[in-house]
C-alpha cells in the first residue's frame, strides 16, 4: 500500500557521471567497496574483448550468429556479481558477456551461437538456465524457480535478463504477478537498450520509464544509469538483498544503449544515425569506470586485466577453431527420458543412412 | 462401490501427494473452490495451501512458473481450466516444456502434468468444448495421454506424475461423472500401452477419450447388424502404441477411428496413416475415420449433430466393403 | 513524462457515501446532470430486474448457464451510459446488463447464454462486440478497433470491460501497451468484483489498486467507487471524453463486489463468508443512487421504472419461453465466406441423417 | 529478369496497398528495417508508415490489434518474425481470428493474413526453424496457403489479402532467396488449388512450400532409377485440393508425401489418410511419408539429419513396393 515505496526514483540512479567523476544521484544506495569495483572492472575488460573476439569469429563464419553486448558490459557483469554462486541467472541470447562473468567456460557460452547444441553448459551445475530466445518467457521460469528455492528453505535467488522489447510481452506482465502475489525472491532485470532489433524505445512503450511497471504490481522497483557500472552494482547489490531476505521481488530498468547491430546479422544504419551510436560510444561503461576508480586502480592492474582478456581471447579462438565432435545419433537421446518406440526407428534410419 | 472419472482424479491426485512431496498442485480454482469441476475437491483442506493452491488468472503464467518450479526440484500438477483457455500457455508449452529436456541435453528434465478437461458434450458455451489434442500430439518432447474410463483415469494419472518427461493429460470433461468400480492398487498396463476393450473379429473401432463409451455402444449395437467389433481404447495419444492397434486391425482386415476433434487434419489422420502403411496388405477397405465436423465447435443446441455417435459409426462401419465389391468413394 | 497526472486518485473516486450522503472525494471531476442520474437510476432497475429474471430463468432450464452482473448494476449501466451511439462496447459474459442498458434486446442478449448460438446480436449494427469469454482477449481487439476508428477519422471510441482476475492476462498489458503506444481512443474500464471466481483479489494481485498499472503504460488512471453510481459516471464521462478528444487511452478501475455466485452453476459459499456478501449487500449501488437523488426522483418516477422493469421481465420471459427455431444446416454456413468442399460433403452427411 | 520469393512477396504487398487501401502492413520491424527477412523492404518509404508500420514487440498484440483493425474495416498484414513467435498468439488466432465470422454468424469478417516464415535450412538456432503448419490446418475456420515458388508467393498473396477469410500464409524462409522469372499478372490457378509442377506416371510426389524444391530435384534424379515422378505442389494446405491430388494418384497409383514438420501427426497424415480413404483400390503400395524426425528442430550443425533430401525420398520410393510381392512393412 505505500505507494511511494512502490515507485524508482524520479531520474536513473548515478553515482558516476559522464565523464567519470562522482555524481550525487543515488539516494540511500551504498557504494560498492573498491574491491567490488575493481572486481567488475576487471570483468567488463574481459567481456568486452570476448564480444569483440565473438564478433570477429561471425566473420570467419566460426560463429553462426552472434548478438553483441557492446556497451551492455556494466549491466551484464553486475548482474553476475550481484549473485552469489547458488543463485540463479536467466539470461537471453544478448547476455554471453553475463555468462563470462558468471565463469562459464567460453567454449560452453558459445555452443548455442555456433550452431552446435541449444545450450552448452549444464544449468543445475552452472545455476545458469540456458539462454532465452522466446522473449520474455524466461521471466516466468525465474519466478517459477525462484518460489521453489523459496518452497525449500534454500537461500536462493533469481534473476532474469530481459530486454526493453520483450517487457511488451504478456509473458513479463504475468511474471510480475506471479513474482509479487508469491512474494518469489526474483530480480528482473530490464535492459533497456533503446533499441528491440530496429525498433526504438518510443514505439515500443509511451511510459516515463518501464520501471514505473513496478507498482502496478505491488513490486519494489528502480532505474538506473545502466552505463554506471558503480550505480548498476549498487543497485542490483540492493535488489538482490531485498529478494534475498524475503521481502519479495524487485523490477530494476537500467538506461543503456546497443553499441553494435542486433547481431552480426543485422545492418544498424538502416534504422538509425550513426550520430546517435557515436553520442552513447562517448559514454561508454568501461572508460567510464576506468576514470572513476582512478588512483585505485593502478596502470599495471589495468595492464593485468588486458593481459588476461588476450589470453582468454586466445582460449576462444582456439576452442572456437577446433570443430567440436557432433553425433547425429545424440539426437535422439533427450526427447524423452527413454527414446520411443518411434524414434529408435528413426535412429536406425539415420544409422543406417550414414552407414550407407 | 462406483467411483466416478473425477473421484478418481481427486484419489490419483491425493496419492500422488501422500507419496512423493515434490507432487504440488496449482492452477485456477484448484484450491479452495476444489476446481469448476471438483477434481481438486477437498485437497487443499487435506493437505494444506503448500500443497495445492490458487494462482493469478494467467494461463502461460502457470504454466512457465511451473517450469520454473520443476527446474527446481518439485513436480508440479497444474491444470487449465478449460480445452481452449489453455491456448495462452501455447507457446510456453511448445517452446519450453516440450523442449527443456532435449535443449539442455537431458541435464534439466521437466516432470509436470498439465491436466486439461477437453471435448464437449456437455453443453458449454464457445471455447469450452475444444478438442485440443492434435496440438500437443504433433508437438515432440511432450506424452499426451487421455484415460477413457475411471479406472485409467487413476492409473493414468499417477504414471503422469511419475513420469520423468512432461505429459499433457487430457480428461474427457464429458465423462467426469461417470462411473464404474475402480481399484486404487495400480495393476494397469503401462502409461503408453493402448488396450482392447473388447474383443471382435470383423472390425476394429479405434478410439480415446470421450469416445471409449460411445464405441462400446457401437460394439453392442453393432451385433444386431452381425458385425463382431473390437474396440481399442488408446490412453496414449503420444507416443503411439503401434503394436496393439496393429495386431488387432490385422486380426480383423478393417478399422475405424473415432474422435470428436475436426477431422481435417485430426488425430485420426495419424491413426489411419499409420495403420495403413503397416497393415496395407491385410486391409479389405480403406480406414475411415469418424470425427466432428471441421466446424468451431457448435453452440449447445446444435452440438449433437457435431459430435461422432453411434449412427454415424454404424454407418460408416457399413461403408468399409464388406461387399467384396470394391465401391470407390467419390473425390 | 508527467508522473503525477498519470497515477489514479489516491483513493477511489466517491461522490456519494454508502449511506446516500454527498461524499466530496472527487477531486476535479463534475457531477453528471440530475437527468443523466435519473437514466442511470432507470436503467439500473431494469438492469437489476433483468438479472433476476435472468437468474430464475436458469432454474427453469430456460438458460444453460448465466453470470449474475448483481452488484455492479452502476458500473454497467455508466459503461453503457458513458458511450454515444457509433462507439463501441467490448463486453465479457458477464456485462448482460451492460448490453441491456445499451438497449439490446433480452433475446439478442441472452442467445449465448440459452445455447442456440454464439451471439445474439449484430455487432456491427449495435457497435457492441461479441460477449468475450477466452479473457483479456478483447482488450486488443478493443485497442484495434479505437485505432481503426482514429485512422477513418471516425470521432468513436471503445469501451472495453475486463474483470480483476482477467488483468493477470498476459493480453490486458499488451491491449495497454498497444493503446498507449498507438494513442487509441480506448477506455479500459476493470470492474474489480474482487473475485475470479473463487480466487479473491488478495491473490489476484499485491498491487495497491489496480489502476496503478496505468504509469507503468504511460496511460491516465483512475479508481472509483463502483457502487456509486455518480462517481463511475463522472469518471467514465471523463475517461471518455480525455479518449475522444485524442489524448489518448485511460484505464478505469472501478472497486466494487459480485453479490451472486459467480454463475448459476457456482457454489460461493465454498469460498466465502455469508458476513462478507451481507456487508456488500449493504452498499448497494442502486439503493445508494435513489437515496442520493432524493427529492429529485419522485416517488411516480420509481414506480414507473419499477413498473417498466416488471414489463421487461416479462418480455424477457415470454422471448426466453419461446424456443427458437435452429437450423443445423446453418453450422455450415459462417466457417468461410463460402463452404469449403469438405463441408459441402459435411452438410450433405448431416442433412442425410436429418431426412432418414 | 529472376525475381526472388521474398521480392515477389514484396511486391505483392505494394501491389496490394496500390489496389486497396484498406490494406496495412504490420508487425515487428516490418517497417524502416523492412523485415528481418526484408520481405518488406523498402514499403514504409514508399508508402508511409501510415500503410506499413513497426509495432510493439507482442505476437498475440498484434494479431488481437489486427482482429480490432479489421472489425473497424481495414484488411491487415501482418508479420509473425518466425514461426516459433507466432505460438504467443495462438490463442487469438485459434479462439478469435478462426472463429469471429462463425461466433457472429457473418455479420463480423476478418479478412487479414497472418505471414509467418516458417520451417528451416537456413541454419537458424532454436525456435526459428519450426514447422508449424499442423497447428493452423486443424482449426477450422482458418485459410493456410504456402507458396513453392516466387510466382506463387506473389499471387497466393494477392489471393490471401484480397480474400474474405483470415488466411494463415506460411513463407518458407528457406526459400526466399530463390529466383525465377515471375510475372505480376495474376494469372495463376485459384488460391484454394493445387498443380501438378511436373507429369509423370509411376508415382505421385506430393510436397508443399519449402518441399517442392527438393520434390522437383528428386522427380529428376529418379529418372536415373527408372521412376517417372509427378510432383504436386498443394499450394492450399487448408482446404485441401481432394480433386487434383486424387486425379494423380489415380494415374499413377502410388504416392509419396513429403513434408519438414515432424512426422507424427504432421500434415502429411491428413494426405495419407483422404488418399487412401478415395483411391483405395487404385493403389499399389500405402501411401507413404518422407517427414522431419519427431524430435525438436535441432541445432544448425545437425539439422541436415532431420531434413527430408533427394535421398531420403527416393529410398521412399523404393519402398513402394514395386516387385508387385508385397512386403509387408513390420510394426
Ligand atoms: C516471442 C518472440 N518474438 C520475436 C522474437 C524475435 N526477436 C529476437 S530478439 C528481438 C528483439 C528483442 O529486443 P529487446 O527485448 O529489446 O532485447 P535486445 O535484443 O535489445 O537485447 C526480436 C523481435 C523472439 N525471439 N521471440
Ligand atoms: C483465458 C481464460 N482462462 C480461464 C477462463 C475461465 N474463467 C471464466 S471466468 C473466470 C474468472 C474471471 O474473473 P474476473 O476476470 O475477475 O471476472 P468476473 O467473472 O469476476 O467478472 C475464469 C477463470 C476463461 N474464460 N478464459
Ligand atoms: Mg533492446
Ligand atoms: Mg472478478
Amino acid at each position: 500500500m505505500a505507494v511511494e515505496t512502490l515507485l524508482p526514483s524520479a531520474s536513473p540512479v548515478r553515482f558516476v557521471a559522464e565523464d567519470g567523476t562522482r555524481a550525487d544521484q543515488h539516494g540511500d544506495y551504498a557504494e560498492p567497496t573498491k574491491d567490488r569495483l575493481k572486481a567488475a572492472y576487471r570483468l567488463m575488460v574481459l567481456g568486452r574483448r570476448f564480444d569483440v573476439q565473438a564478433t570477429a569469429l561471425t566473420k570467419q563464419g566460426r560463429l553462426a550468429v552472434y548478438p553483441s553486448s557492446a556497451g551492455q558490459e556494466a549491466c551484464q557483469v553486475a548482474a553476475a556479481l550481484a549473485l552469489q554462486d547458488n543463485d540463479w541467472l536467466f539470461p537471453t541470447y544478448r547476455d554471453s558477456v553475463a555468462l563470462v562473468a558468471r565463469g562459464l567456460k567460453p567454449g560452453e557460452v558459445l555452443t548455442l551461437l555456433r550452431g552446435d547444441a541449444h545450450c552448452g553448459y549444464n544449468p543445475t551445475e552452472t545455476r545458469v538456465a540456458p539462454q532465452c530466445t522466446p522473449l520474455a518467457t524466461q521471466t516466468l521460469h525465474a519466478a517459477g524457480l525462484a518460489h521453489a528455492m523459496q518452497r525449500r528453505g534454500e537461500d536462493a535467488v533469481a534473476l532474469a535478463l530481459i530486454g526493453d522489447g520483450a517487457t511488451s510481452e504478456g509473458d513479463f506482465h504475468e511474471a510480475l504477478n506471479f513474482a509479487a502475489v508469491f512474494k518469489a525472491p526474483v530480480v528482473f532485470f530490464v535492459q533497456n537498450n533503446r533499441y528491440a532489433i530496429s525498433v526504438p524505445f518510443e514505439k515500443q512503450s509511451a511510459a516515463p520509464a518501464l520501471a514505473y511497471k513496478g507498482i502496478g504490481y505491488g513490486m519494489r522497483s528502480e532505474q538506473v544509469d545502466g552505463n554506471d557500472a558503480v550505480a548498476v552494482l549498487a543497485v542490483l547489490d540492493d535488489a538482490v538483498k531485498h529478494a534475498r531476505e524475503g521481502k519479495g521481488p524487485v523490477l530494476v530498468e537500467a538506461h543503456t544503449y546497443r553499441i553494435d547491430a542486433h547481431t552480426n546479422a543485422d545492418d544498424a544504419t538502416r534504422y538509425r544515425d550513426a550520430d546517435e551510436v557515436a553520442k552513447w560510444r562517448e559514454a561508454d561503461p568501461l572508460k567510464r569506470l576506468e576514470t572513476y576508480l582512478g588512483d585505485a586502480l593502478s596502470q599495471h592492474e589495468i595492464e593485468l586485466c588486458h593481459a588476461e582478456a588476450e589470453e582468454f581471447a586466445q582460449s576462444v579462438r582456439d576452442t572456437l577453431n577446433a570443430d567440436a565432435e557432433l553425433d547425429p545419433m545424440s539426437l535422439f537421446d533427450h526427447v524423452y527420458a527413454e527414446p520411443t518406440r518411434q524414434l529408435q526407428r528413426q535412429r536406425a534410419m539415420v544409422r543406417a543412412e550414414l552407414e550407407a | 462401490m462406483t467411483t466416478t472419472m473425477a473421484q478418481a482424479l481427486n484419489a490419483g491426485l491425493r496419492d500422488a501427494l501422500k507419496d512423493d512431496d515434490r507432487v504440488l498442485v496449482f492452477g485456477e480454482d484448484v484450491g479452495t473452490l476444489g476446481g469448476v469441476f471438483r477434481v481438486t475437491d477437498g485437497i487443499t483442506a487435506d493437505f494444506g495451501e503448500d500443497r495445492c493452491f490458487d494462482t493469478p488468472l494467467a494461463e502461460s503464467g502457470i504454466v512457465g512458473f511451473a517450469v520454473g518450479m520443476a527446474m527446481g526440484g518439485f513436480r508440479p500438477v497444474v491444470e487449465m481450466q478449460f480445452d481452449a483457455f489453455a491456448y495462452p500457455a501455447f507457446e510456453q508449452i511448445t517452446s519450453h516444456v516440450a523442449k527443456l529436456r532435449n535443449r539442455t541435453r537431458g541435464a534439466l528434465s521437466l516432470p509436470m502434468v498439465i491436466r486439461i478437461p477437453y471435448a464437449g458434450g456437455i453443453g458449454g458455451v464457445e471455447h469450452h468444448c475444444d478438442s485440443s489434442e492434435v496440438y500437443y500430439t504433433h508437438t515432440p518432447g511432450l506424452r499426451v495421454v487421455t484415460p477413457g474410463t475411471a479406472q485409467d483415469a487413476y492409473d493414468l494419472l499417477r504414471d503422469a506424475i511419475e513420469s520423468p518427461d512432461p505429459v499433457v493429460f487430457l480428461e474427457p470433461k464429458a465423462r467426469y461423472w461417470s462411473g464404474e468400480e475402480v481399484t486404487f492398487t495400480r495393476s494397469g498396463p503401462a502409461m503408453d500401452k493402448a488396450v482392447v476393450r473388447r474383443t471382435g473379429k470383423d472390425v476394429t473401432l479405434i478410439a480415446y477419450g470421450p469416445m471409449v463409451a460411445t464405441a462400446l455402444e457401437t460394439a453392442e449395437a453393432a451385433t444386431a447388424e452381425g458385425w463382431d467389433v473390437e474396440v481399442v481404447d488408446l490412453r496414449s495419444l503420444s507416443p503411439f502404441d503401434d503394436e496393439t492397434v496393429t495386431a488387432s486391425v490385422r486380426r480383423t482386415g478393417r478399422a475405424v477411428v473415432v474422435h470428436e476433434a475436426a477431422g481435417f487434419g485430426g488425430y485420426g489422420a495419424e491413426v489411419v496413416a499409420r495403420v495403413t502403411e503397416q497393415c496395407f496388405h491385410q486391409l479389405h477397405a480403406p480406414v475411415l475415420r469418424v470425427t466432428g465436423l471441421d466446424i468451431p465447435y457448435p453452440a449447445p443446441k446444435l452440438e449433437r449433430h457435431m459430435l461422432p455417435d453411434v449412427d454415424r459409426i454404424l454407418d460408416t462401419i457399413a461403408r468399409l466393403q464388406w461387399a467384396d465389391t470394391p465401391v470407390v468413394a467419390g473425390a
